[in-house]
């Protein structure tokens, strides 16, 4: 019953159809809402008074870091869900998501690299989060060159999925682990875990740039999945159709 | 049991595969105090690390060809048309090698731990970890490597290291929960906590993973 | 479904990447039948083989097979250890205390090269070698992929004799084979 | 030059060759803060022990399998059947191999060097040291690899050991002689000569022993 | 030695552990012509190419070669690097900008597959790209080791053809073959 249901609501035709349909919207809509935050940030923000301007990098920082972790979840779910009802749409979406997962943790790692230059005086530390973001990074990177390795597609979906759901088991493992480290390091004298409230100033731009940030790279996510459509359907005809 | 049999002879006349990991682990161990211009008491510092390392990388090199070859020659698909449950061989494939490989390094890592830090209490503590680091370093790289199959080696260790790191973390804290006295039994029973459920999981992800591969 | 069906396959289809292989193929196998699959080279012969043994799943239809058969297969890969030596690999096959295994190895000549590593033998050499496993086999269905491919003219009367005889006791056998044989099968002819 | 084109193609197509081994050399120098609970000044006491360690080690991955798949696969024959020089493409597939993972490791090598030590200086003086061990190995265990081919032996291994152990030693002195400023130039010198001496001969060497392994 | 002769073998023989592979083999090619090396299983043949090509060395004997020959060769093994595309393994042959690939692509039906990795190629496919080396290859003399092998009667008549047009060049051509083929050749028997 659910698998049927699912099977036709999450064909890769439908989805298509209706892609089209919302893709304006999101991506407008988001575009606004980023645009205004990080101008609003950017611009008509005081300076801290501890950091000065290099707080700005936040805008970028935080919401990356933040969709680093949402996007492995999504990835998690749309693997399961291809693995127990054999639904090829999630499959589709757990490769498109990859790359687009290790490119905003990538970003996080830079533009936090960055931003510690002017704030803990060096570009890395190893700090709990931080070495978990990077272990995240090194998963995204697996799973990429996991799938890239093969050519029947139905295999490195099968395999990718194994891989995406044994790296969500492991994922609060790490987390778990990590943290303890740091928690028992004596000289953890820097953490990003104890940060002092923020001021509202600075918050309602930053929860403007999160959902924009979310909201353009939904659309990313939408544009990378579309085009897994058309290369792995591309000899059915109603998407020569469609193209 | 067959399966036994078969791999002990297969590992018996192919050396390379348990022997080397042996070799290159003991190189490394050698290679350590060579490398630095420390005095004796001083050497403890890195050593800990060194050996975590050690075992890890032996572990990735006796796993590097565990299914690979059975791939290529078309043994596994003979594996797999039999009956006998595919899972268990599985398991009690990577059992002998951690017997062959794992064992090994583990009292390699009680000598040279001695020799280094000349405290017999620590080193008889290090013995167990060795073992059951071992096992489950093991029996991670076997699930990365049946990720990458006929795909090197090296996809599977990226695919394993995210789940490494936290290991070689508890293994770092138990070092220091040894040498301040605190503890020590709880980092063994995390260990052998992760281990169990480790034991049981992996054979049957892998043995769905080597599926997925032939089809 | 006859009562003497060693395997019915039920509409078929395999596709890969959205290639149609073949599409809806049925047959049955009775016992002491022969089914060649013939078809030009990347027509599907190997994956419907494969497909009959379970290992890979088809995009569409079923296979029934006889209650716990047992089946020999030998596919392109011959499934030796090529470090290992002819006596070790058979060994390893587990037919060592097989009582015929003096037998086959006078018949097809490979006795004076038990102490030799396979990676050494000749082609031929190592496919007859991966037959033994066919020869001694004790199962009652043969999967067979192009098994005369690199044999000499006397091999390949005993291994066509072999067969033969084997279908004469009641076994079942599929094959391929780009090689004319003198074995009395059906075909199944894959085009794509 | 055609064995350039075509090995840069094969290694384009087969990045985990040269891509694996720098990723397992970035992992132990992750590794190894993970697993000492030290200060951030006290951390490089074992490091300079643990690069040299990671650079033999990822030296090793990346020769691994530098003939045995031409060998496995016949290529190996055809190219032996062309009349052009097989020692010379024997020394640039060193070269190139070189180029793809010796090079990165080198940087990656300053790098961590640097984050570590925090010294720029010093790390520079890592940067041609690397270079040139990581050369040095690399024809090492080219030579191990051609003589154990296809033997699953760990031939290899044994033959490179004892010639790998001096240059490690070699490094570890030439650490010292760089923190306390005495004489390092000396310790590059004798490196180059070495290298200058192996890149000949290894080609050579190696070229007739795959001839024997062939024939 | 004649003047056109490709190649000469004089009294070459082979031991291997103190086995005689063959004794005291002497002939001769000239421009034009095919030799066919038969022999059982083991016999030997594929060790003779090897000498003649230079790999393995007689334990007696010598060969002659005409001055800076060319020679195209394809043994047992592919020679293919099975983790790379067709199109790849093209490019590694350095066949990539010969102006009548695309013909024997066509010929030869792979074109569909130029982008599928070698090892997911049917055996027989495999065995193709691995002759497109002989199809397009520039040499005065051809050693094969068993062409014919896994190929389906349409390649088989293809390649046959092919080698029968060589010939007519003025090529040289040594193969060996366990299949009945149409190219009019000499033959050698090896007994042992
Ligand atoms: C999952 C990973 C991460 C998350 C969720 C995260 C989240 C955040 C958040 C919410 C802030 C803002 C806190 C505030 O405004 O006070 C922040 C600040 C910062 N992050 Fe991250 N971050 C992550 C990873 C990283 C990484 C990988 C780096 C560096 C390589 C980094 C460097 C920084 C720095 C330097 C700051 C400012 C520090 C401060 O205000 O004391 N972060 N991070
Ligand atoms: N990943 C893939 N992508 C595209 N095509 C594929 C892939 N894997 C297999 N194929 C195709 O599927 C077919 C497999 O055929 P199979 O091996 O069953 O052929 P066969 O009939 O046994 O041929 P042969 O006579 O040469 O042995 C081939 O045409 C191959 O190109
Ligand atoms: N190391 C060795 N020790 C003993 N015998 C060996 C060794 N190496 C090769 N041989 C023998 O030498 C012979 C090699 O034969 P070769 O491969 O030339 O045969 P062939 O005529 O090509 O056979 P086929 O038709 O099967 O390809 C085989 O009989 C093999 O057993
Ligand atoms: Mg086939
Ligand atoms: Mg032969």
């Amino acid at each position: 019953m659910i698998k049927k249901f699912i099977h036709q609501f999450a064909s890769p035709k439908t989805f298509l159809l209706q892609v089209d349909k919302f893709y304006g919207l999101i991506f407008f809509t988001s575009l606004c809402i980023y645009i205004f935050s990080i101008i609003w940030g950017l611009l008509f923000t005081p300076e801290d008074f501890v950091q000065g301007n290099s707080f700005r990098i936040m805008y970028l920082h935080v919401p990356a870091s933040f969709l680093s972790q949402s996007l492995y979840i999504a990835m998690a779910v749309s693997s399961a869900t291809y693995l127990i009802w054999r639904v090829k749409l999630a499959a589709y979406f757990v490769i498109a998501i990859a790359p687009i997962g290790a490119m905003t943790t990538f970003i996080a790692l830079v533009s936090g690299s960055i931003w510690g230059i002017p704030t803990w005086g060096t570009w890395w530390q190893w700090d709990a989060r931080i070495t978990s973001t990077l272990i995240l990074f090194i998963m995204y990177l697996g799973l990429i060159s996991l799938h890239n390795s093969f050519s029947n597609y139905e295999k490195a979906d099968k395999l990718l999925s194994w891989l995406v759901i044994v790296g969500a088991v492991n994922i609060p493992i790490i987390k778990k682990s990590v943290d303890w480290w740091t928690t028992l390091h004596q000289s953890a004298s820097i953490t990003l875990t104890n940060k002092p409230s923020i001021d509202p100033v600075m918050l309602y731009p930053l929860i403007g740039t999160i959902i924009g940030f979310f909201g353009l790279i939904i659309c990313l996510i939408l544009i990378s999945s579309k085009n897994q459509i058309f290369i792995r359907e591309k000899n059915k005809s109603w998407v020569k159709d469609y193209v | 049991m067959e399966i036994l049999k078969v791999e002990f002879l297969k590992l018996r006349k192919k050396t390379r595969i348990w022997l080397g990991p042996i070799l290159v682990f003991w190189l490394i161990m050698i290679a350590y105090p060579l490398t630095v211009e420390l005095l004796q008491d001083k050497l403890q510092i890195g050593f800990f690390s060194v050996l975590w390392i050690a075992i890890l990388i032996s572990m990735m090199l006796a796993t590097e060809d565990i299914f690979t070859e059975d791939y290529n020659d078309g043994s596994l698909e003979q594996t797999i048309i039999q009956e006998s449950s595919f899972s268990t061989n599985i398991g009690l494939k990577v059992f002998i090698y951690w017997f062959l490989t794992g064992i090994p390094v583990s009292i390699l890592s009680f000598i040279f731990s001695f020799g280094t830090t000349q405290n017999f209490g620590l080193s008889l503590s290090i013995f167990p970890l060795a073992l059951i680091s071992s096992y489950i370093f093991l029996n991670l790289f076997v699930l990365g490597n049946s990720l990458s199959l006929n795909k090197g080696s090296v996809l599977g260790a990226i695919v394993t290291m995210p789940i490494a790191l936290p290991v070689l973390i508890v293994l770092g804290k138990s070092i220091t929960a040894l040498q301040f006295d605190i503890n020590f039994e709880g980092f063994i029973l995390l260990l052998l906590g992760s281990l169990s459920i480790i034991i049981v999981l992996v054979p049957i992800v892998v043995s769905y993973i080597i599926r997925a591969h032939l089809e | 479904m006859t009562d003497n069906s060693l395997i019915t396959a039920k509409t078929i289809s395999y596709k890969i990447n959205e290639n149609k292989l073949f599409h809806n193929l049925s047959f049955e196998l009775g016992e002491g039948c022969a089914l060649l699959i013939k078809g030009k080279n990347g027509s599907g012969k190997s994956t419907l083989l494969r497909i009959i043994l379970g290992i890979t799943v088809p995009t569409k239809g079923n296979i029934y097979k006889a209650a716990s058969i047992q089946i020999c297969y030998l596919g392109h890969k011959n499934a030796l250890k090529s470090y290992l030596t002819m006596r070790d690999n058979i060994d390893l096959m587990q037919l060592k205390n097989h009582k015929e295994l003096n037998y086959y190895l006078d018949l097809l000549s490979l006795k004076k090269h038990l102490d030799v590593t396979v990676s050494s033998l000749s082609f031929g050499q190592q496919k007859k070698l991966a037959l033994l496993r066919v020869f001694l086999n004790t199962s009652k269905l043969l999967i067979l992929d192009e098994p005369f491919v690199g044999l000499d003219d006397a091999t390949h009367e005993q291994l066509t004799n072999f067969l033969s005889n084997e279908l004469i006791m009641g076994k079942g056998l599929i094959f391929t084979s780009h090689i004319p044989c003198e074995i009395k099968a059906d075909s199944l002819v894959l085009i794509n």
